[in-house]
């Protein structure tokens, strides 16, 4: 598993004793101990920064908040498994955690929050959590749902053309894996083996619209046989079996053997967004029992029991991240807006040459 | 008569309908038990039920197909698209389906459906919660267009809307539905598609607005009336079929044209009214028929500095209005 | 099984002994002798009037022709399960045979082809083969393809709720199920197990494009068990068959069981469309193939073996069939062209009341 | 120099920019072993082979959405629709994504993307395959629109189309495919995007059209040479971005301008030339800004006595400069 830029000198380097012992867990999975500290630590720093953007919100600070919150486990698991810099992820609005995993860094993840004029997501222009970069192969996304499957599929094809060896990761909520666009990009992502893997980020809700009121079927996954793409449903509470998924599909891909679409059943932790009252379609009790499918308790337990985690080191490593969502939250609120002269550039290309 | 807000009025008219005529059904994303996003729909899930309000996929051009469908087979459905800026999925099943049926069938078969959406910017909505796309839908003939700017014409146009035998697409400015308020009788009124309104009478400029504009319109009409500016402001209301004989007779009266829409300049429609005047009216004319209207950016930035730089408000208008009346 | 208005008093009425003898095949169906000989009438009918479009053609006298030749069987054995002016018909290009089975009658169809002013699809409007008329329930239907299965969907939405008993059929090529209107019609049909009747024809081209190059599996009907709902495979060249799984799918439709799927495997035996050249695209040795899989003379066959026909009615019904076909054509040419001053009519509706 | 057919010269450009660009590919309907369904394509598949000729599903809004991504990861798609008619099942990936790509990632990706697509009438297609859908996508900052009249223009445009950075809506008039015939350099040029043709020089009336009204526009203007009306015709060429100057300039020498354009008439393209005219050059016009255009039923019917109500031809424009000429 590969780290990125800044993470390698990271909490988990120094945690884990250099070469030394590895667990069962980590055995059985062809990974290190410390491939899966790293994986805890994204699921944890995605869950300190996505807290800190409604904490944010709340005090009046940012006007609009929309995250991952009980989606993390899913994200970092499967797109654990790409090459930052070789590979690319075409993210959703939920898509914190994946972001961080494949580069971002918490510092660009508040730029966007705070719509700052250094956001390399967007330059401020996009609401927050309209991740892009491409320092990171991480294609701009925009609002309209559904359309980046499409995107996905597309660099695909030009990885299958020019022989790049690249994979595709795109992601997407279970009420957008019913438009049109879905359909079409299946089908042709299927039909020529395209090295794409849509995970579909089942949390059975599209705002207020219960999965049993968007589809009458159980798992989206089942819609894959129609595209001749094996369809995996995974845990999203189960880090571990995310990966195992990912890694499959990932491996399969770049043995060219084309796409998968991965359901991640995940649960909402927040409401849809900062502008959503929850209240008036989940009962308290349904909130209450979904604290139960939270990715991050779930990994730590297992982590701790696998002897991968200690309590000294989840300590540190939470303390490490405060600080690290600190010193974001504090830069990305000292930077500069975007100035109204910049506002006319970039709508058509500016030196083609 | 009552005050309320504009998304009250909706609501309410919305409300009335449906218990007038029982072929009227809702359909759309969260309008159910959620009420809508913006709650135009509250309370019809508890008094109509889910069979008549259906909590939809998200899938809009399955909400515009399948209305059509439900229109040619007794009912009247209206439709809410989330946010105007999601009404392209079901571009082709508006503009191919909805506003051919009738022409293409040579009258056999209408289409009898509206579709409402929340559009307009000023809410911190960037790019994809902001847009204003009527310019797509007005050159569409076989489709009517609506954008009422006060409660009471909400009410009364959306009734009519509903009742209309053809497609009628019903854009609502999000920044309005609670900050403008205004009387609404409290027994049964409609007010007729194709009628714009005189909402301010004057001399010597007429300012033909809509939506949000037509607010900005009267405040920049009452900033320049201290400096002896007498303007006329037209709110259109109905974009298409357009009511013509108002507008042009106020510009062969006052001889000046202002023409302002929040959309992209460049294509947008207050350039068909600027053109109609500019062709019918020209011996009338004292002055260019002039456009204020949003920059040709995609659509409005989300931070705050980029998005009051796209918004158009009353003292850019008052400043084409001042240019104006000076030429 | 219905017959309508220009049928009854045909010359399949006065062919079958009345009240007479029944065949085996017709009893294992449920049905008469008489049945099965106006099934094989509507089959040939919508064929010879076919046919007749392509000399039309070929003599300059008509610009274009889109027409069915190969879909009749499905066509016919499935829409005869449908009772006309009660259930709806959406169709497509090539379904001279459905609405000739739903109540067309080879007039109505040639006005069509001539694109006269008493045309019932379009007074001329639109290009023959766009069928539609309120007098027979099929609605008008347009040229981007599939988009009238949301039509039908909302047909059948409309008699769940007015609770009107009907049902109603669709089809489509195989090439416009890949678009996304098909997968969100699906899933909706699905969800509120709507009385919609999908039938794809599938008849291994999408103008030049091979099955192969359209999607990645070999039966479309497995994409129905992604919207919960039964898919059926049928032969097209089996006209019975086709009735058989016509039947089961009105029936569960009529029972408010759901929606079905049937994929019937027909073939294309002309060209795309006047304006197309497939020999480009197709050896001699497959158009000589296909023609084994033309339902006509299978449906023959089987009803000379059953008893059901004899060879002079299949002569006589050859007989009428072509004087029919004449009066059609020779009625149709003489009709008015739409006047200029038609032409700004039904914009809007013209008087609301 | 050789004579080519508009069609030719497309088929060339195509060719010639293959040739010179190994990671432009094609894709669209039946574009590779049929070569399009007007042969635009034909030969491409068979010299540089199914993986960059590609013959797709049937499924416009993935051919867009798919060279959207494609452009991002090292390609230059060039995509067919098969007819303009057909392209809005693909509006909300042009709209909301090819055009936004740049804006909205603040510069950091691009979309070099190009989308062919055939559209016009007289030519027996009916409402869905005779469509002018250019306004609809003029509207649009951040997408380029092109729509060449002679084989010369088309190579040399489309060269240019897809060797820019930005999407480029390529509309070719069906008509004028094979009817259309000029000469085309053999050798390598190019036309860039953003200048209008002045195709006729004249003094009294300014002609603004395009596509095969802009062929109209020139034997409108022979027909009136003998009664004495000097006729100046420009030739738009590219839609968005729009030049602005050689239109201007025009109208303020000649004080008169008619607007030709072959799409329904309210909230057409020819509208915002119309509007422009009007609020820019007021102060040089003796007559009012006219449009010559389609009649507002939503497409060309089918019957040949219906299709030719609705077409346009040159006697009708030519009638029109009478009148402005004669204003
Ligand atoms: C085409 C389109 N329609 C509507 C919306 C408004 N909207 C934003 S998120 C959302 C629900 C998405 O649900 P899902 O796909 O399940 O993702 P989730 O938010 O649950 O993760 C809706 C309706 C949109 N963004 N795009
Ligand atoms: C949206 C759309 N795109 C393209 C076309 C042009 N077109 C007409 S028929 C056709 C092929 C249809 O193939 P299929 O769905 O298999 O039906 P078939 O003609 O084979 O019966 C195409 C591409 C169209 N009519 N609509
Ligand atoms: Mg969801
Ligand atoms: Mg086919």
């Amino acid at each position: 598993m590969t780290t990125t830029a800044s993470e390698t000198d990271g909490p988990v380097g120094s945690a884990g004793q250099p070469g030394g012992d590895r667990s069962r867990l980590a055995e059985s999975l062809g990974l290190t101990d410390d491939d899966l500290r790293l994986m805890y630590r994204r699921v944890a720093l995605a869950r300190a920064i996505d807290e800190r953007m409604w904490v944010l919100n709340r005090a009046g600070r940012v006007p609009f908040v929309i995250s991952g919150q009980g989606h993390e486990g899913a994200q970092v698991g499967i797109v654990s498994n790409l090459r930052p810099g070789l590979d690319w992820l075409v993210p959703f609005y939920r898509s914190v955690a994946g972001v961080l995993t494949f580069g971002m860094s918490a510092r660009e993840i508040m730029l966007a929050q705070y719509a700052k004029a250094p956001d390399p997501s967007s330059g401020g222009r996009q609401m927050p959590g309209h991740y892009g970069g491409s320092a990171h192969n991480i294609l701009s996304t925009s609002s309209p749902v559904g359309t980046q499957i499409l995107h996905a599929v597309g660099l695909a094809l030009a990885a299958k053309i020019r022989r790049t060896g690249q994979v595709v990761v795109t992601a997407l909520g279970e009420g957008a894996s019913n438009q049109g666009d879905f359909h079409e990009g299946m089908n042709f992502a299927g039909l020529h083996k395209l090295p794409v893997i849509t995970v579909i980020e089942n949390n059975g809700y599209a705002i207020s619209v219960p999965a049993a009121k968007q589809a009458p079927i159980v798992d989206l996954a089942d819609r894959a046989a129609g595209y001749g793409m094996p369809g995996l449903v995974v845990d999203g509470a189960d880090v571990v079996g995310c990966w195992r998924a990912g890694h499959e599909a990932v491996e399969r891909a770049r043995r060219g053997e084309g796409p998968t679409i991965i359901e991640a059943k995940v649960t909402r932790l927040t409401a849809h967004s900062s502008d959503d009252q929850q209240t008036k379609y989940r009962t308290p009790e349904e909130l209450e029992r979904e604290r139960l499918r939270d990715p991050l308790p779930c990994f730590r337990e297992q982590l701790l029991e696998a002897g991968v985690l200690s309590s000294e080191l989840v300590e540190r490593i939470a303390a490490e991240i405060a600080a690290e969502v600190n010193d974001a939250t504090d830069w990305a609120e000292q930077q500069p807006d975007p100035t109204v002269d910049s506002a006319t550039r970039h709508v058509y290309a500016e030196d083609p040459a | 008569m009552a005050t309320r807000t504009l998304i009250e009025a909706i609501r309410e008219g919305l409300r009335d309908e449906m218990r007038r005529d029982p072929s009227t059904i809702v359909l759309g994303e969260d309008v159910g038990v959620k009420g809508g996003v913006f709650l135009a729909t509250d309370g019809l899930y508890d008094e109509f039920g889910e069979e008549r309000v259906i909590d939809t996929p998200l899938t809009e051009s399955m909400i515009v197909g399948v209305s059509i469908g439900a229109s040619a087979n007794g009912l009247r459905p209206i439709a809410e698209i989330q946010f105007a800026d999601f009404i392209f999925p079901a571009f082709n099943q508006l503009v191919s389906e909805a506003a051919r049926m009738r022409y293409r069938s040579n009258g056999a078969f209408g289409c009898p459906i509206t579709v409402r959406a929340p559009y307009g910017g000023g809410v911190h909505g960037a790019l994809y919660h902001s847009q204003s796309v009527e310019a797509f839908f007005t050159h569409v003939p076989g489709l009517k267009v609506v954008i009422p700017s006060t409660p009471y014409d909400a009410k009364g146009l959306l009734r009519s809307a509903i009742r209309d035998y053809d497609p009628v697409l019903f854009f609502e400015h999000k920044k309005m539905y609670r900050s403008v308020r205004g009387d609404v009788p409290d027994g049964e009124y409609s007010v007729p598609l194709g009628k714009a309104a005189v909402t301010r009478i004057g001399a010597q400029v007429t300012v033909v607005a809509y939506g949000l504009m037509a607010h900005y319109a009267l405040e920049a009409a009452d900033r320049v009336e201290d400096e002896d500016i007498s303007v006329e402001v037209i709110d259109v209301r109905t974009l298409r079929p357009l009511d013509r004989t108002t507008i042009l007779d106020s510009v062969r009266k006052t001889g000046k044209c202002l023409v302002v829409y929040e959309a992209n300049k460049f294509g947008g429609y207050g350039a068909e009214i600027a053109a109609m005047v500019a062709e019918e009216a020209f011996d009338y004319l004292d002055g260019p028929v002039m456009r204020v209207a949003a920059p040709d950016v995609p659509a409005v930035p989300y931070n705050h500095v980029l998005e009051d730089w796209f918004m158009l408000d009353p003292e850019r208008i008052a400043g084409a209005i001042r240019d104006l009346a000076a030429y």
